[in-house]
């Protein structure tokens, strides 16, 4: 639009009902970080070909480093540019809120994936799997892993401050909680920093520090991906079982290997995919974010709006050695 | 035969024109006397010859061959050695090291032969009759240790033109004869020596030929035997220099600093001692006496262990030198480069710097003032400068001091201690210094002149202290004071306690 | 002549032009830059950056350096945070108590380096590590961040009739402070001696010791401020709170033309850069320009900041002199 | 007399200043000791074969590093850029190693190498022709190679899966790694004691103006340092991947601070002129040990920040009293 996006409403900023998601809608994505691997399958590979099916206007911007402070001003600029929908993954559930608050006041639609904001600072939240999804499949991954016997494990997190790993890590507590999982003991939680090489030395860590470790979570791409590195060099190979959220590209040689049995994730791609829909939907004024609303996403179908305002995508996906040369992302 | 030549050098610093067409020319065999008032390019004629400046015109030649110099590099690998106006040592390096560097001596493989550098060290000085710890940091040397390794550095590798500025400024008698003996040896040995100082006895006493310069020009070249004193100063200066220590009798007031006891670990042991207003206080004694260190711990800028130091009765806090000048003492330091100046501000920030509260309206100091004050000392003391915006890193050494000296007298002090004043000065500004200090005394200023030039001591002291090894060792009235009684008692031969 | 030639080469006039060419251009060129949002933002996103500026200046001056003011930031974010939790409500309480706290930061780098006589740059690596690692002990992976809105909107709050926030007058205030105390008092001169010449500065009366102490409190305890200001923008204390500012507040000073060996700079000349850091990447990030080129823009620039004015300089000086340019670092008191 | 009394006062000095070197080094070796030892007391699988190794793999890459510092820090410079470079040079094998699977690894060594030796010519023909401060120089190559690292990596990443088996464990194997290590160290080492240029590099960092004056080529000399610290960086690069495995642009940020720290923690003189390369490897391996030894003695991740700050502090420390303690015997005559 060329006119003051300060002083005037974006198109689709006027919720006037249709049945059809408006052409040239400008969708921006705003990950925690570029540069991160993850966020590049999801926005690149997930956000863009569906922007592209309704024909808007995909970005993807942001900074190079994960603060919420530089991602504030990344928000800024987008509502100044008049950006209908502001797809993004908070770095910090509060920080962001205020500047997220003002682009809304200027119009623009706002979706949270990946992790999300205060609900109040919003209107969705696609959220990847349930807390109570992952916590499950992952306790229930290890637990198969370590076998019946159970024994001490541990969780690699990443850095101490992400709303969505806290989330999961006090799930899987309450998880544990079970009767099927008596035997398994939670020692530690330690922090990566979703950083290569400070998650590898904790991983290290770990097994400097508790001579009885069965097993270890890590619930971050980037821990995983370090943890199963230190193990497959390690005498702890095999020994000490390994599960966690990780993508086939990375993890692949290390299920091949045998260092790990089986992990977990849903499909970044898809989160971007419906992400970009659950926006346009929006901005279209298909739907509002109250709770029962439904909207179809492309190839990914029909989905409902849950309680406040959040999308489930669906469980997380096992990848084990059978499945993983299926898949490459 | 001449080795090494000047064709109408010349060389200038932006608006000032250091050098003019010199013409000079050094012999194989013979020591080259240097002489000129500060600022007049003796220091720029010597980078000049040691690579360290390009010049604008003119040419150099060696052996009758043009001689190109990119930099101090060449100028070594040509055969001249050169100690500056200024020691440039490695603090951190050990003085062997500092001697040797780059030319290190070497074994196999282009690696460096560690022990016959440090024999090689303790000969060379041995042949300058001082003893140093070869292995011993530059760090932390006296001033005159610091030239003393300079002079080794030159000797080091045995030079066809040696280049010396004012390397005796920091010595005194003994080490000044045993540096003219090796000097001669080399002579002897055929190399060519340049000489530039102030003291015309060492130079009457070392050389066979005197230049003299002016204003950058070389105005006179004549064999030492045919020349006087007082022609060469005339030549300099242009004009006639009047009295040389014009110290008048001042009638003697009450005690205006007293030091009581003074010690400090490693430098000096019971150092008392009391200067009444309007009396001048020489102390006198060999290099690295503990005199400097004193000065420093009266002032309060060392903190001393023992003792304490009174101005007009009152004492002053042990380490704090503002309480100091505000009790109306005043140091002008020895080292100026270090202590006396901030290289890179301008004259005027210098010369104000130590009384920049008093120049100040309403907590507020302007640059007008700063220059206005400047200004009026500059003047008075004849400082050679282009302003008082220009960088004192750029004036020659003995306005630099000219510049100190300005800083510390318009405090107006009730109580002045100087250290060397007149260290690198030309006779025309020493005898103004000479003169300002005994209008001070006259004034009721109580001065303590800590000096290693005898004539000075003599001339301007009411009375002459001598310390020796950290101790004052002798107190002799005005009277009494002779070169011998003072040698005596500052090589710790008896003398008067 | 030698006036037009610091004239010519003093770096502070070559940043404000720079700074004028960018908005000027930007206005034209970059749909947004001239909306006033546009500016309310800029301002927002430099405040504490100029805040932690000013101290740094004068501390760069006398030629220490701290690396610990992003640390001192955090740490005062979470110190916030806890109290809050245990119930301190009151804002002005809250504000002390950052500013004490910062003060106190700031002592102990002093301390350091004043008297134990260690380098500050050694010193500020390591309470950088120490600072930060203390707000991660004290907050945890928690984020407090229940404070009650007002505070924030209170904080951001823009001049009555205007777009830019009220705090960029309290910022101004303190400039002006900061840049009478630098260039126009015996204390300003003090500082550029101690930075030049350390020993002649003691020779002079100057207590360099006691000074860099002091200068070493006020970088905490503007750093403090800043967090507070940090704090109540963001609503949230994390212990991760301006992770990484100080190389930004650094870049800025440098770029501003105060050189890193100390005894030269003027704050006018940082004020610019700082505001000129802002300006350009707010103007680029309108104009879709990718933060990774951004991230080799702002590393150009300070580049440029040090290569600009010297070779400014070589063109003017026919005449060699490099032999006698001061000496990078001056003898480390040892 | 006084020959005599100041001969006997050098000789003191002599034996004094050599035992104090000895202090000086075993200071941090002794340091390292304890830690090692409190650690292993409490958690014995600290000192098994498998905690060994950890520990030497995670101190080797540091410890290049550190030498390749040290040698610019000697000559009164720094260099920030070494993380940035790391980061390149790393994803740069990672990349070739895609292009070509079957590329033999002396060939990836080699180039890791000459592309870090390639960004130090950038910083050494910056700060040696035009004369400027390296902390600001390498501060701005710091983002610059950061920022063309991320932009030729634009969010991809190499996987394990990319890179030759044999490579990677290199990369996990003790011996390999720790010979790459000592080789660089004994090296380094020997020429700055032993040669001329080496020499001249301390003689630069002491006083660059009297070095100048005593016909030292400063600018080339400066210029090689940083081409060296630029190539070690590379080499730690390529070694990063090898042990590494995954690799993205953000590989090494902020790596530059703990190197710097290695370097002062191992009592190499921030302001140039003295330290020695092994002090700076040991305090490297110092650093690494606390980062491997907290969490083995079960302190809690949040306090380990914190004590690897108060540990730097301590370091320098003790580093500093030593260096009074020499000061104090020189002060005592010739
Ligand atoms: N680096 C420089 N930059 C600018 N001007 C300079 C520089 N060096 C010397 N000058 C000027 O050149 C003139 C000659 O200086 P020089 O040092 O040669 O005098 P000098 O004869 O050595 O005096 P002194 O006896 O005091 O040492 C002086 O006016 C001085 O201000
Ligand atoms: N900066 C210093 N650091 C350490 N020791 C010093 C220092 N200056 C002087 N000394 C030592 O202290 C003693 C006294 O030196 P000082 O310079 O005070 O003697 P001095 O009588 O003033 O000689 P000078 O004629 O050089 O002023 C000498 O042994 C000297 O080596
Ligand atoms: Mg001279
Ligand atoms: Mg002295």
């Amino acid at each position: 639009s060329q006119e003051q996006p300060a002083t005037q409403p974006s198109p689709g900023g006027s919720a006037t009902s249709g049945t059809t998601i408006k052409e040239g809608l400008k969708i921006a994505f705003l990950p925690k970080q570029v540069n991160n691997p993850y966020f590049d399958t999801s926005d690149n590979k997930g956000g863009k070909p569906a922007v592209e099916e309704f024909k808007g206007a995909y970005s993807q911007t942001g900074p190079s480093e994960a603060s919420p402070s530089a991602q504030v001003s990344y928000i800024n600029t987008l509502s100044q540019q008049g950006t209908d929908v502001i797809v993004v993954s908070a770095n910090d559930k509060d920080a962001i809120c205020g500047a997220l608050t003002e682009a809304r006041q200027a119009g623009a639609k706002v979706v949270t994936y990946d992790s999300d904001t205060n609900p109040t600072c919003r209107d969705l939240f696609i959220n990847q799997a349930s807390a109570e999804g992952i916590a499950a499949s992952q306790i229930k991954l290890i637990s198969d892993a370590v076998g019946p016997d159970g024994g001490e494990i541990a969780i690699l997190s990443a850095t101490a401050n992400a709303t969505n790993q806290n989330a999961w890590i006090e799930m899987m507590k309450t998880e544990l909680g079970k009767p099927e999982y008596a035997k398994l003991k939670l020692v530690t939680t330690v922090y990566g920093d979703d950083d290569d090489q400070k998650s590898f030395q904790e991983a290290q860590g770990l097994l400097a520090s508790y001579p009885n470790l069965k097993g270890i979570i890590s619930p971050t791409t980037v821990g995983v991906a370090a943890a199963a590195r230190y193990l497959s060099g390690s005498e702890y190979k095999g020994k000490v079982q390994l599960t966690g959220l990780g993508t086939p590209n990375q993890m692949r040689a290390y299920v091949k290997d045998d260092t790990v049995k089986s992990f977990a994730l849903w499909n970044p791609a898809d989160l971007g995919y419906l992400a970009a829909y659950a926006g346009a939907a929006l901005a279209s004024g298909l739907i509002t974010g109250k709770e029962g609303e439904t909207f179809t996403a492309g190839k990914l179908g029909e989905y409902t709006v849950g309680k406040d305002g959040t999308v489930l995508l669906g469980d997380p996906f096992v990848f084990d050695k059978g499945n993983i040369d299926t898949f490459d992302f | 035969m001449v080795v090494l030549e000047l064709r109408d050098v010349s060389k200038a610093f932006d608006a000032v024109q250091a050098l003019r067409a010199v013409r000079l020319g050094l012999r194989a065999g013979e020591a080259h006397g240097l002489v000129g008032e500060n600022g007049a390019g003796k220091s720029t004629l010597v980078k000049i010859l040691a690579g360290a400046h390009p010049a604008d015109e003119g040419a150099l030649l060696m052996d009758g061959r043009a001689l190109r110099l990119a930099g101090p590099a060449d100028a070594r690998a040509a055969g001249i050695a050169v100690i500056y106006q200024e020691p440039t040592l490695f603090p951190d390096l050990s003085v062997a090291e500092n001697i040797f560097m780059s030319r290190q001596p070497l074994r196999g493989l282009r690696r460096i032969d560690a022990r016959a550098m440090r024999a090689r060290t303790t000969e060379l000085f041995d042949r300058l009759g001082v003893p140093m710890d070869p292995d011993r940091p530059a760090r932390g040397l006296s001033i005159a240790d610091q030239q003393l390794v300079e002079i080794a550095k030159a000797l080091a590798f045995d030079a066809r033109v040696l280049v010396m500025d004012e390397p005796t400024a920091a010595l005194s008698g003994p080490e000044v004869e045993r540096l003219f003996a090796v000097v001669r040896a080399l002579c002897e040995a055929g190399s060519a020596v340049l000489f530039v100082s102030h003291r015309f006895e060492e130079i009457f006493a070392l050389c066979e030929r005197v230049s003299v310069m002016r204003d950058g020009r070389l105005v006179s070249t004549d064999p030492a035997a045919e020349v006087t004193v007082a022609e060469l100063v005339r030549r300099m200066v242009g004009r006639e220099v009047a009295e040389m220590y014009p110290k008048a009798e001042a009638s003697k007031g009450p005690p205006l600093l007293q030091v009581r006891g003074l010690s400090r670990r490693g430098a000096f042991t019971g150092v008392s001692l009391t200067v009444h207003a309007g009396e001048i206080v020489a102390l006198a004694g060999l290099v690295g006496a503990g005199r400097s260190e004193v000065a420093r711990a009266v002032f309060g800028v060392d903190r001393h262990d023992e003792g304490e130091v009174l101005v007009d009765g009152r004492r002053l806090r042990n380490g704090d030198t503002a309480a100091a000048i505000a009790a109306g003492l005043a140091l002008v330091p020895e080292d100026r480069r270090q202590q006396g100046l901030v290289m890179e501000l301008s004259v005027a920030r210098n010369a104000t710097l130590a009384r920049r509260w008093s120049l100040a309206r309403l907590g507020l100091l302007t640059g007008g003032a700063e220059r206005r004050a400047a200004r009026t000392w500059g003047e008075r003391l004849r400082v050679r400068s282009a302003g008082p915006d220009e960088a004192v890193s750029a004036l020659s050494g003995g306005n630099q001091q000219k510049v100190v000296l300005a800083k510390w007298l318009s405090t107006e002090p009730r109580v002045l201690i100087v250290d060397e004043p007149t260290r690198g000065i030309d006779v025309g500004t020493k005898a103004e210094v000479h003169r300002l200090l005994s209008e001070l005394a006259g004034r009721g200023v109580a001065v303590l002149m800590i000096s290693s030039e005898l004539p000075e001591v003599l001339g301007m002291a009411d009375r002459v202290l001598v310390m020796h090894e950290g101790r004052l060792v002798a107190d002799i009235p005005r009277a009494l004071a002779g070169e011998e009684t003072v040698m005596l008692a500052a090589t710790g031969h008896g003398g008067a306690g | 002549m030698r006036g037009v030639v610091r004239g010519l080469s003093s770096w502070e006039a070559v940043v404000v032009i720079a700074l004028v060419v960018v908005v000027a251009v930007g206005a034209l060129a970059i749909e947004g830059v001239a909306s006033p949002r546009f500016w309310r933002f800029v301002s927002l996103e430099v405040i504490p950056i100029a805040l932690i500026a000013l101290p740094m200046t004068l501390v760069i001056i006398t030629g220490e350096i701290d690396l610990s003011v992003a640390s001192v930031l955090g740490l005062t974010c979470a110190t916030m945070g806890q109290l809050w939790v245990w119930g301190v409500t009151s804002l002005p309480l809250l504000i002390a108590a950052a500013l004490l706290l910062g003060a106190l930061l700031g002592a102990v780098n002093g301390l350091f380096v004043t008297g134990f006589g260690l380098p500050s740059l050694a010193v500020t690596i390591g309470t950088l590590a120490l600072y930060r690692g203390l707000a991660y002990v004290i907050l945890g992976d928690r984020a407090v961040a229940d404070y009650p809105p007002e505070w924030a909107s209170a904080a951001i709050a823009p001049i009555p009739g205007l777009t830019i926030p009220w705090m960029i007058i309290v910022v101004a205030v303190l400039a002006a402070g900061f840049g009478v105390v630098l260039h126009a008092t015996p204390i300003g001169r003090g500082l550029y001696a101690m930075g030049n010449n350390a020993e002649a500065a003691r020779f002079t009366g100057i207590s360099v010791r006691r000074t860099t102490f002091w200068l070493f409190v006020a970088t905490g305890a503007m750093s403090a401020l800043a967090g507070v200001f940090w704090t109540l923008r963001y609503a949230s204390a994390r212990a991760d709170n301006g992770n990484g500012l100080e190389l930004a507040v650094i870049a800025a000073v440098l770029l501003g033309g105060v050189s890193i060996f100390g005894g030269r700079g003027r704050l006018a000349g940082v004020l610019a850069a700082v505001l000129l850091l802002g300006t350009l990447r707010n103007a680029l990030q309108l104009a879709d320009v990718p933060a990774n080129t951004l991230t080799i823009i702002t590393g150009s620039l300070l580049i440029v900041s040090v290569v600009g004015p010297n070779v400014v300089v070589k063109l003017r000086a026919r005449k060699d002199r490099s032999w006698q340019r001061g000496v990078p670092w001056r003898f480390s008191p040892r | 007399m006084t020959t005599t009394l100041a001969r006997s006062a050098s000789r003191r000095l002599r034996q004094e200043s050599s035992r104090l070197f000895v202090i000086r080094e075993l200071g941090i070796v002794a340091a390292l000791t304890l830690l090692v030892v409190v650690t292993t007391i409490v958690n014995p699988r600290f000192l098994t074969s498998q905690g060994i190794k950890d520990l030497l793999l995670g101190s080797t890459i540091l410890a290049i590093l550190a030498v390749g510092q040290t040698v610019v820090v000697i000559t009164r410079n720094v260099d920030l850029s070494a993380g940035s470079v790391l980061g390149l040079s790393a994803f740069a094998t990672g990349s070739l190693f895609v292009a070509a699977p079957g590329l033999p690894i002396p060939v990836a060594v080699v180039a890791g190498v000459l592309l870090g030796a390639a960004c130090g010519a950038v910083n050494g023909g910056l700060i040696a022709a035009v004369q400027v401060p390296s902390l600001v120089v390498t501060l701005g190559t710091l983002y610059v190679f950061r920022g063309i690292d991320y932009t030729w990596a634009s969010g991809r990443q190499i996987n394990a899966a990319d890179m030759p088996g044999a490579f990677l464990s290199m990369g996990n194997t003790t011996p390999v790694m720790t010979m790459f290590a000592i080789v660089v160290l004994v090296a380094a080492g020997y020429y700055l004691r032993a040669f001329r240029s080496g020499r001249e590099l301390y003689a630069i960092g002491s006083h660059p103006d009297a070095a100048r004056l005593a016909g030292i080529p400063v600018g080339r000399r400066v210029l090689a340092a940083f081409v060296v610290s630029g190539a070690l960086a590379g080499l730690a690069g390529v070694l990063y991947a090898a042990r590494f495995g995954t690799l993205d642009a953000n590989a090494g940020t902020g790596l530059e601070l703990n190197v710097v720290a290695a370097v002062v923690v191992g009592g190499v003189a921030i302001f140039g002129g003295s330290g020695s390369v092994y002090g700076a490897a040991i305090g490297a391996l110092l650093l690494t040990t606390i980062g491997s030894a907290l969490p083995a003695l079960g302190v809690s991740p949040f306090w380990q920040r914190a004590s690897v700050g108060a540990l730097i502090l301590a370091a320098i420390g003790l580093d500093r009293a030593l260096a009074v303690r020499l000061a104090r015997t020189l002060r005592s005559g010739r």
